[in-house]
């Protein structure tokens, strides 16, 4: 692991470096909001900002994404035969993510890679990414990173930690592909290793102070499921609850996604696009039996989901890294900070 | 671009329109080939789900074709449609889809000349707007 | 990397109506590559993911026993999209098979009495199951085979002609029954499942597992019934229906509780499904 | 009178209708856990009504959460809301005799979206005293006008007060009047055709499918949506934009002769799309063509499901 110092001066440079290398995605400002998006040669990174309107997951798992060709026209050989495509995964970089952002992919990762089975699409997109990281000194009123295992300089997930000091980037290098970004950039000033640490650790105490709001998640695991899935709570949880997929999309942990084909004349595409739990159409069977069919259902689903199911299959803490996304754009204010707290309390 | 021709789905109400059409193919009437028929229960029946399905799908333009007011076999078919079809004509220019190339009529199925006279007002109206250039689906994702 | 979403293309080599309503098909299908069979290495109550190209996938029981080479056999409920398109297929068009799916407790079976309690079209895997266990390499390596099986109707019995055939033997005891019938000739039980169980499923022993499948009304009357004749719920086995797309756990779809249907089931000792939700 | 007054009254009235055992539930809103959202809840005890707030964020329409519901409800409806309880009624999808409504004469909600994009900063905490709206956040407190951050459907509102109503939390309000609603819809009216394809591609290209706008709205209760239905599929599942724009043009459509502006869909939109831009072009037309606007009255049939035999026909050969 090595320190490095960007004077941001050598910022624009070392970006431009890096363009021939990488794709590179880093946060900007439409009109309206932050988003990432790819950046074009000569754009920069706005890294002056709290965090994106929604999560940077779709770089990796895009919203909608082929996942097979086909021709249905009888004439031609291999007609009906589904076959792959060819995709780009040359070298991505993510510059500027947020730690919390950076620890979901690792939290998800454990879906997309499972020892019997292996998502080819989510991994070769993964295994093409650095992740840049940018250490957060704001955290927002709705962050409850220190909560999930997670912090505003958590460094799991990272290739590259970047601590903005005002003049300069402290570049704290954490594995091989963050060397290597580096490189390519042209970035060598070491600095002294003793020192950044300090000021790092002094900025990520100041920042963790910061943070205002926080979870309890300590009894979730010694809840029993089935007391949980039966607890009064979820009718009055799930009141407000206007079944939009608001949460789930905006969410960096949530993967869930439905496979669809499209036909254009004779040339069909098999493809996947990001599906919620909160949309009925998810569970309903094709007898019009729907196991999930009231707004509670599904509302318990999507909590059930992150702060139990998950952590009894994995114990390794809650699915959320405290980013606090769900909780900013429900329409309707329902707060998952409140209903982890209230689930970590029922005693059944 | 000369030897383009449009492709126009209409859709025509079972009682009137479609019988108009029948009319003019037995009398061996002339009409430009370019309208492709759907029959409908009655003018009624037609959702605007169709009409951009149809323009999702490629067509040039879209005709709707129903009985005269007053003549809908079931009564008032036809005078609830008028109100559907009057929003939606608007709708659709608004959402940036040239008036010229949705058209509604009104044809009995005696009227087998109004009926070829419709197809080429129609067939011409669309031709002069050209190929569609937005808002065909096509796509391979990401 | 392997891409385990894709299908093994396959040729439909022949197609047998079921039942009087049409509404059921066996598919036989054949593996266009040799290769794939090889690799498609099942056990009954397993399922795949048949493929339609233009329309989808939909998850299916395998009907056809391992021991059965050469092809794959699906029968399927015309229900919704992608069956109805598969019921208008022909012999002769290509579709896909991905799988083979979820896992199975064959392990567990292995020298035991055998119970199959069966209702309408989800006999499939049952079918299965059977031609496995009657297999002449297999059928040392269990005890007593029984086999309850009802349907509204004769007509709406699947594969009638082997069901006549396994009346016939002596290595396993069948009770063919149906809810009702003006057929003068008709020579089995008539009743609901639940009843004929009671009557005729054997008494239970720790030697003996029933594997279950079916609505789930005959599922809610017939548990009961089990209970009734001191079944043990580790001892009997069901398969589950969910909604499912990936069929292999990521897709996130299916679960009951932190279990994945497609993954960590279909098939499920009714002790595990007492400790979670009931939400299926 | 002002927001706490308000409260009071909608918790005083709340409090008697659950005691008399009027109603078996109220349906309102309690405080939100961020700034500038409350969140839509139901009463059941009259204990409970210390919940129950009212203020400038009160956007969500409440008559969502009618639909089909079977008990006795009372309902805090302000103008919006009422028109689409008027709308619920007429549609049967509740009943007149099941509802009390507490009409709340609304002085119009405030624009979020506006208000965040104002500030570099989070905003922490807002405040309302009167007409003016108090900002707080890290190293900053601003003072704005309320009548500056409106919801843009507030500010061009001409139906505050509820047009139903059993009992009111306040004194009725005078109408806004010689408002100009249309401004917005006849620039794109006015667009070259290309111009207005490429503006409506411009407005929808951030759209997830997430479907809040079309959830938070109380006129889709439909069982199955259209853009749910797979046999056939009308509108693909994925992010195309033609199949994005036919789900915005469709939805708007259903709505037509239907929506009284409450501005739910835009509310709920997380990226912060201007949905209203679509259901305001048939409103107007209803208005030009038949006269109509919605949810006025409990008497009058709905202009798509009536006819005028001489209705305007010039455009049909």
């Amino acid at each position: 692991m090595r320190l490095i110092n960007i004077d941001k001066k050598s910022w624009t440079g070392g970006l431009e470096n890096l363009y021939g290398n990488y794709r590179l995605f880093g946060p900007v400002k439409n009109n309206k909001h932050h988003v990432f998006k790819e950046l074009s040669k000569g754009e920069l990174p706005d890294l002056n900002y709290l965090n994106t309107l929604l999560s940077p997951k779709s770089i990796v798992f895009s919203q909608s994404e082929t996942m097979f060709e086909y021709s249905l026209d009888e004439s031609k050989e291999q007609h009906h035969i589904l076959k792959e495509i060819n995709k780009d995964y040359s070298p991505q970089a993510l510059i500027g993510i947020r730690p919390c952002d950076a620890a979901s992919f690792q939290l998800v990762k454990r879906n997309f890679d499972t020892p019997e089975y292996k998502d080819p699409y989510w991994l070769r997109a993964y295994e093409s990414t650095t992740f840049v990281g940018l250490a957060c000194s704001n955290p927002c009123s709705t962050c409850f990173c220190t909560s999930t295992g997670c912090g505003p300089f958590h460094e799991d997930g990272l290739d590259l930690l970047l601590v903005d000091e005002g003049e300069n980037f402290i570049a704290k290098i954490l594995t091989p592909g963050g060397e290597n970004f580096i490189k390519s950039a042209g970035w060598e000033t070491e600095t002294d290793p003793v020192a950044a640490e300090k000021i790092i650790k002094n900025m990520k105490i100041k920042a963790e102070k910061k943070i205002a709001s926080f979870v309890s998640t300590d009894q979730l695991k010694n809840r029993s499921a089935i007391d949980l899935y039966a607890a009064p709570f979820w009718e009055e949880i799930a009141f407000a609850c206007i079944n939009c997929g608001t949460c789930t999309y905006a969410c960096p942990t949530c993967w869930c996604f439905d496979i669809q084909d499209e036909v254009s004349k004779n040339l069909g595409i098999r493809m996947r696009n990001w599906d919620s739990c909160m949309f009925p159409l998810f569970t309903l069977h094709g007898t019009g039996y729907n196991p999930r069919n009231t707004k509670m259902q599904r509302v318990r689903q999507r909590f059930m989901h992150k702060l139990k199911y998950y952590v009894d299959k994995y114990d390794d803490g809650i699915q959320c890294v405290g980013c606090g996304r769900c909780i900013r754009l429900c329409p309707v204010n329902i707060d998952i900070r409140r209903v982890c707290d209230m689930m970590n309390k029922y005693e059944g | 671009m000369e030897d383009w021709e449009p492709r126009i789905v209409c859709f025509l109400c079972n009682w009137c329109s479609y019988g108009a059409a029948d009319l003019a193919g037995v009398s061996r009437m002339q009409y430009p080939a370019n309208v492709r028929a759907i029959r409908i229960p009655c003018a009624g029946r037609m959702s605007p789900k169709f009409i951009l399905a149809a323009f999702m799908k490629g067509a040039d333009g879209v005709w709707v074709s129903g009985c005269h007011p007053g003549d809908c076999h079931y009564l008032e078919g036809n005078y609830y449609a008028r109100r559907k079809f009057a929003l939606f004509k608007n709708l659709i220019e608004y959402m940036g889809i040239e008036p010229g190339r949705l058209h509604f009529s009104w044809i009995s199925s005696a009227e087998s000349t109004k009926f070829t006279s419709v197809v080429k007002k129609v067939t011409l109206a669309v031709k002069e707007l050209g190929p569609r250039k937005q808002g065909i689906k096509r796509g391979v994702y990401g | 990397m392997q891409n385990p979403y894709l299908p093994y293309p396959v040729c439909i080599d022949e197609i047998i109506t079921e039942t009087e309503d049409k509404n059921l098909k066996t598919f036989k299908l054949v593996f266009l590559n040799p290769d794939d069979e090889e690799k498609f290495s099942y056990m009954p109550g397993q399922f795949a993911e048949l493929s339609v190209a233009g329309k989808g996938e939909i998850p299916i029981g395998i009907a056809s026993s391992p021991t059965e080479k050469g092809y794959l056999k699906f029968t399927v409920n015309k229900v919704g999209l992608v069956t109805t398109c598969l019921h208008s297929m022909k012999a002769g068009d290509i579709i896909g098979v991905r799988g083979p799916l979820g896992r199975h407790l064959w392990d567990t079976l292995k020298g035991k009495k055998i119970v199959i309690i069966g209702g309408g079209f989800a006999f499939t895997t049952l079918r299965s199951s059977i031609a496995y266990m009657l297999d002449p390499l297999n059928r040392m390596n269990f005890k007593d085979i029984n086999v309850i099986y009802g349907a509204r109707s004769p007509g709406m019995l699947l594969y009638r002609d082997e069901l006549a055939e396994w009346e016939t033997r002596d290595d396993i005891n069948m009770h063919i029954t149906v809810d009702s019938t003006d057929d003068p000739d008709w020579k089995y039980n008539v009743g609901f499942v639940p009843t004929i169980t009671e009557q005729k499923a054997p008494p239970w022993d720790s030697d003996t597992y029933a594997l279950i499948c079916g609505p789930p009304i005959m599922i809610k009357f017939t548990q009961p019934v089990l209970d009734k004749l001191g079944y043990a719920h580790d001892h009997i086995i069901m398969s589950l229906e969910m909604r499912m797309k990936c069929g292999i756990g990521i897709c996130g779809r299916c679960n009951i509780g932190k279990k994945y249907v497609c993954k960590d089931g279909p098939v499920f000792t009714l002790a595990e499904l007492d400790n979670m939700p009931k939400e299926y | 009178m002002h927001m706490p007054e308000y409260t009071a009254k909608i918790k005083e009235i709340s409090a008697r209708l659950l005691k008399e055992k009027k109603v078996e539930m109220v349906i309102g809103f309690r405080k939100g856990t961020v700034p500038m959202m409350n969140e839509p809840c139901f009463v059941k005890m009259p204990e409970d009504v210390k919940e129950l707030v009212w203020d400038s964020n009160c956007g969500i329409n409440l008559a969502n959460y009618l639909t089909d519901r079977k008990e006795k409800i009372g309902i805090i409806a302000k103008g919006c809301d009422s028109r689409n309880i008027v709308t619920h009624i007429i549609e049967n999808k509740i009943k007149r005799e099941q509802l009390f409504i507490i009409g709340v004469p609304c002085k119009g909600m405030i624009d979020k979206n506006k208000i965040t994009s104002m500030f570099e900063n989070e905003i922490n905490e807002i405040s309302e005293h009167e007409e003016k709206i108090i900002v707080k956040g890290e190293g900053f407190e601003k003072t704005l006008n309320k009548n500056n951050v409106l919801q843009k459907n507030c500010k061009i509102c001409i139906h505050r007060n509820p047009v139903i109503y059993d009992e009111l939390a306040a004194d009725l309000l005078d109408e806004q009047k010689d408002i100009d609603r249309y401004e917005d819809v006849r620039k794109i009216e006015a667009m070259a055709i290309e111009d207005k394809w490429n503006y409506f591609d411009e407005i929808l290209s951030e759209c997830i499918r997430c479907y809040a706008c079309r959830n938070a709205c109380p006129l889709c209760y439909c069982p199955t949506c259209f853009v749910d239905e797979s046999r056939p599929q009308w509108v693909g599942k994925s992010t195309n934009p033609v199949d994005t724009r036919t789900f915005h043009f469709l939805r708007a459509y259903h709505c037509a002769g239907r929506c009284t502006d409450c501005g739910a869909c835009e509310r709920a939109c997380p990226m912060g799309i201007k949905v209203r831009t679509f259901t305001k072009k048939l409103e107007k037309d209803c208005l030009e063509l038949y006269g109509w606007e919605a949810g006025l009255s409990l008497d009058e049939r709905p202009p798509l499901d009536t006819y005028r035999p001489d209705d305007p026909e010039d455009f049909i050969k």
